[in-house]
């Protein structure tokens, strides 16, 4: 079991990762990487690894889940058991269930759902190793897989968390920092379009506090969104035929 | 798994009116866009739960009711009692509530209420603890909604702050390993009063306590909980559409605000 | 936990919360206090307080379970986490589904159903605090919230239960005599067509106490069944605008 | 949510028929109105189990199972050992059964069963007591229905009660905190034999013992079931349709009579 | 609880049950035993007591599962609460399931299902007392349940299991050499075409060892076949007003 | 319960020509009928479960994680550790997965990925026995299949393997009742290393490792566990087809010498 650990910045101002409080983890991304699904993405952040499958638009079943004037969005949020420090019980969780609903929230805006009536468009995304701020990474991933599944999309949703350690806004907040902090803020956007598809809260901020982090969140966002459409270049090269990376694999480039 | 919802029944003639009102500041029941329905708590409507409340918000209905048992605590804060929140839409409440186990809007409401009280600390968990690693109080508080017009958070958050203010728990204390019963009973250790409050986005209008049929039209939900220093512990956006930097902003500065009146008037009710 | 007490009835022939064998707890009724369900009813009976809601005749989910020459009557009894000394645990028990087919069929007698044809009429019995006798004011409250939602019916149901508490037959048990008593005997009948729709028991009777517990039940159903008139008159009044009380209140006059 | 269930398969004119001949006081397998078919109890079938019997009632065919456990008591009867009645409508003993968890009327089936015999007092629980508070015998009842011919009450219960007295308990102690078994065994402290008798109302007429086509086209189901003393100890009415009165305290006078026989033949299959 | 017994063959050669290592125990075949269902069979092995039931050819629920060209054919394998040395809870295991999985399996090659198409024909196997062996068990009377339904069949599926015990093979292994012993091997085949239908293993067997095992088992199976076509000889026979055995019994010929 | 498959959705045309090639001992993707695909283990891909490895085999992935957890031990086995082994076909892995509980094919494949590993001995679980009938070392293999092109079994135990033989398990003892972990770690107690192989019928012809296009084609699938000492030690048939008694003995045969150079292979990556 983890213990709590004494301080989480110290002296110098460094936490226990090595970051500065204002410092992001590196982010590795990887666009289309699994075969069966029509669209895929891969995440690395720190120690978070998150897997991302679109399916769709296709057929819906039963028939009367059926819109008649645009797509059924559905997301499921997955933690794998082998995920966290304590193995998780397979069964869904209460976490998971209201994470997949506010990753959809985060993703419906971006997605141009009525070019695909009567279809469903499935997000599924699998966290495979956790470490805090998962559902942000997981909205990274999941805004490439839907354009490497050619959905038409208005923007890329971009995602990171911030929150408060020690008295400190932080960026980026790994697992034990969220554990044992003051406070974690996920945040996401639409960058170009400057609009808040997903904000949640848990802690303590002060109003000005809250006013710092969220710009640090927005900030981090922006940069975010640089990833991903470098991601999404590479992808493009690759199926055009200028590289040739190995496909397939979990590490990203 | 979470699904695009089917569009509300509501006429679209009527959600044209209702967006067109409040493109000019404007709502169906006549409010202002920064005002709450009217509240009324009720407390220890159930006598046989160690608290309860009963709260309306417009035509909103609301019970709760808080037990609390003797459990194991969480290996990992041996130290601590147990908070487990749990919301029911019961079928009565609205035609549309299903039976069964909770689906993702039960599942988000106990976790929005649970988020309000754990974040800002409003329960002293370590004087739950009886014997460390073994034995503490665990504390069930259980939402149950009775009639639907929109606002659950805000109502069901109500109810659960006023009902933990009523609640007792008997004293106790371990006599050769053991548990012993004084008879007596104390307030529980409340250390904070932590109120949200909820805005929904019509159009390119933030207002405050949407009732339901302002629900069905609202493209975003914000909901923001501050505690009693006028500290934001805890936010939710909700619903398929977007906000724009500075309504979050404004948002937080009205929540600040509006949560102070909300608070004293919970507080007076649970006292 | 609660403790057995050492006696149910004094040596003066008062029980524990002071009534008489024969004597029934007060009840107070409301009707229509919800505003979205079709019809609704609450009542209070010593600690019970339930509450009941209406929906229907409505559309029927799924197809297949339509009857083309009735309505469906569905019924759930319920009872919340809190009702109990100690909590329930939120998932169906075996008892909550007994119940549930127990009252829908002392019901049926009474609802005319081939007036709906190819509907469904649910009724939702939501028992916020129990203390004996919970299936009996359950009957009692949901026969209130189907007039009040227009259902065509023959007559309502009226209900009691009666018993045994050291050796004397009593009248409506609470909680504890029906847990340390010798018999509980939940009675409904339509009491102007003298029909018995529900006879359930439980315990020791010999088969003239059976008739004496029967006879006070039959009795006690007739009492109620002019309470039941009375709520509904109540009930009328405002909506004809005779009177005009506070709306929504759990408190019956 | 209980349901009312689908009409009976059974054509419309048979069911005239049926109705017909109760009207007169006759049935449709000759039987006059308080006559029972024919019972077969063999015991000791299920040799891995405590206790065993399988029960025909005409062409209904039912197998019951008594296994024998240690576990904790319920919290409060600490001296207390438990009983457990669960009861399963196979899907090979009618098309119209189905498989997953228990419905509604499997589930008041085994309550029905278990009715019968804790407030008879069948089996004096407080004989099956181990360590007070931390371990006692609980004693689980399983019914399995094999072939459904009608009168699955009455069937399971006799079946209950001819596995419970051939039962057979490991007699034990406990030394140093742990469970030693003598290797010996004992019957079950069986104080009390409740037998059941189930009516159905067609048309005006009761009768006794109802076939499946019979019960298809009955109104109600009254069981009563009878202890060694002649005393009532369960009742359950069943069906959409209601009971006079005087039906009521003439099928419990019914139902003292013929438990008597039934009673008789249960104790002589299970010596 | 069982305890491992010391030796499961003796200084003599014998098995705990007193068979030599190449002996299977008498096996009791009863065809047409229960009312409701459209076939049905009874086999007792040792302790094994297996009633199975058929329901079919008939229409399928819900509709999207037919098969336009073919019978569907379900199959589920269960084991009563009773049937174990401890209780079995009644929820379906992952063994169930597995089993349910492998009986239809091995029974599918058997049946002619493009007879029946846009319908299903449902297996129920309920294991009332277990004692090794019992999905093969379970497959030699399901194959008489499906005659006994007539239901068009190529041949007949016999089955039994041999396995190895103190390094010895033997037949027919009963629980405590299931248990216990070094390899358990349960085999189906159509035997009058040759054809292996089902073939599982679990254990340790070299490839000698595994010849002589299967050799065992094929052999098993051609014996059993023959007491499968007697118990249908002796069904028709009742049928046909031959002979008129008790019906119903759960005691075999 | 288990039902006849729905139709796999290849086209008639390249099934008949899949059928064709395998007449001809020939394969769509140019491989002999006993060639297997590419075989890629890499291992500590997951850094917080105790071992862990992802395999490829052609284009189907698998990731596994292992993990330990102290718990109690079975009743009957209170000096070993207990090994749970759980298979999901994440629905990311093919457009026919379903959410949900595991269906039959998951549980068919996680039993006989531990069907391998238990039945082989792969871990002498005594080892993991920590204090007899009380706390032992619980063994967690899951098994995450992430895109499916064939042969799962094969791939699934191959991971399954490489994790454990990856896993390491913190030192501990008991003081005065209570765990006491010494900080280091050693690998778990592994005494075997089995290695399955399956064959898929086509037509007449047996294959090894087939895709998915050649799963939807076969008849009948057989997999054949072989153990370090080249003895068999798990065999399970799958699909609607039937084998021939030849079949059966050459695929044994096969089997035994194919383990060897897979088995190699692993090590190979665990080390």
């Amino acid at each position: 079991m983890q213990k709590a650990p004494e301080r989480l910045i110290d002296e110098n101002g460094f936490r226990l990762d090595g970051r500065r409080p204002e410092e992001f983890r590196p982010i590795k991304l990887q666009v289309g990487i699994l075969d069966n699904p029509d669209g895929s993405a891969f995440i690395e952040q720190g120690k978070n690894k998150i897997i991302v499958g679109v399916y769709g638009p296709r057929e819906i079943h039963p028939k009367h889940m059926v819109l008649p004037d645009r797509a059924v969005i559905r997301c499921r949020y997955r933690m794998a058991p082998f995920s966290t420090e304590e193995r998780k019980n397979p069964a869904p969780s209460r976490r998971e269930i209201e994470i997949s609903k506010v990753i959809r929230e985060a993703l419906e805006p971006a997605v141009m759902p009525e070019y695909y009536p009567r279809t469903v468009i499935d997000i599924f995304v699998e966290a495979l190793q956790c470490d805090g701020g998962t559902r942000c990474a997981g909205i990274v991933a999941a805004s490439l897989a839907l354009a490497d599944a050619g959905i038409s999309m208005r923007e890329l949703v971009s995602a990171c968390s911030v929150g408060k350690v020690e008295g400190q806004i932080v960026a980026d907040l790994f697992d034990l920092e969220d554990k044992y902090g003051e406070a974690d803020m996920p945040v996401a956007i639409m960058p170009n379009l400057n609009k808040v598809t997903l904000i949640q809260m848990d802690g303590k901020l002060s109003r000005d506090e809250f006013e710092r982090a969220f710009e640090m969140a927005l900030d981090g966002c922006r940069k975010i969104r640089n990833l991903q459409a470098e991601a999404l270049k590479r992808r493009c090269e690759v199926l055009t035929g200028t590289e040739m990376p190995e496909k397939g694999s979990l590490e990203a480039h | 798994m979470s699904m695009t919802p089917q569009a509300a029944p509501t006429a679209k003639i009527e959600q044209e009116w209702i967006r067109d009102l409040a493109s000019k500041n404007r709502r169906i029941d006549g409010r202002a866009p920064s005002d709450y329905r009217e509240i009324t708590i009720e407390t220890g409507t159930i006598e046989k739960a160690n608290g309860s409340a009963r709260v309306t918000l417009g035509k909103t209905k609301i019970l709760v009711g808080v037990k609390l048992e003797l459990g194991a605590p969480f290996p990992d804060t041996p130290n601590e009692g147990v908070l487990t929140v749990n919301a029911e839409l019961t079928p009565i409440a609205h035609s549309s509530f299903e039976l069964g186990p909770p689906g993702e809007n039960a599942i988000e409401l106990a976790r929005v209420v649970d988020r309000n009280l754990r974040e800002s600390k409003a329960i002293d968990l370590k004087e739950l603890c009886i014997e460390p690693g073994k034995r503490v109080f665990i504390v069930f508080v259980d939402v149950y909604v009775l009639d639907h017009d929109g606002n659950l958070v805000d109502a069901s958050t109500y109810g659960a702050l006023a009902a933990l203010l009523k609640c007792r728990m008997p004293e106790c204390e371990i006599r050769d390993g053991e548990i012993v019963y004084s008879g007596s009973f104390r307030p529980l250790p409340m250390r904070n009063y932590p109120v949200p409050v909820t805005f929904a986005k019509i159009g390119r209008t933030l207002i405050v306590d949407p009732c339901l049929k302002e629900e069905e039209v609202m493209s975003t939900r914000l909901t923001i909980g501050v505690d009693k220093e006028d500290c934001v512990c805890a936010m939710q956006k909700g619903g398929m559409g977007t906000l724009e930097v500075h309504e979050v902003t404004a948002a937080v500065e009205a929540a600040i605000l509006k949560s102070g009146e909300i608070r004293k008037l919970i507080m007076e009710a649970a006292c």
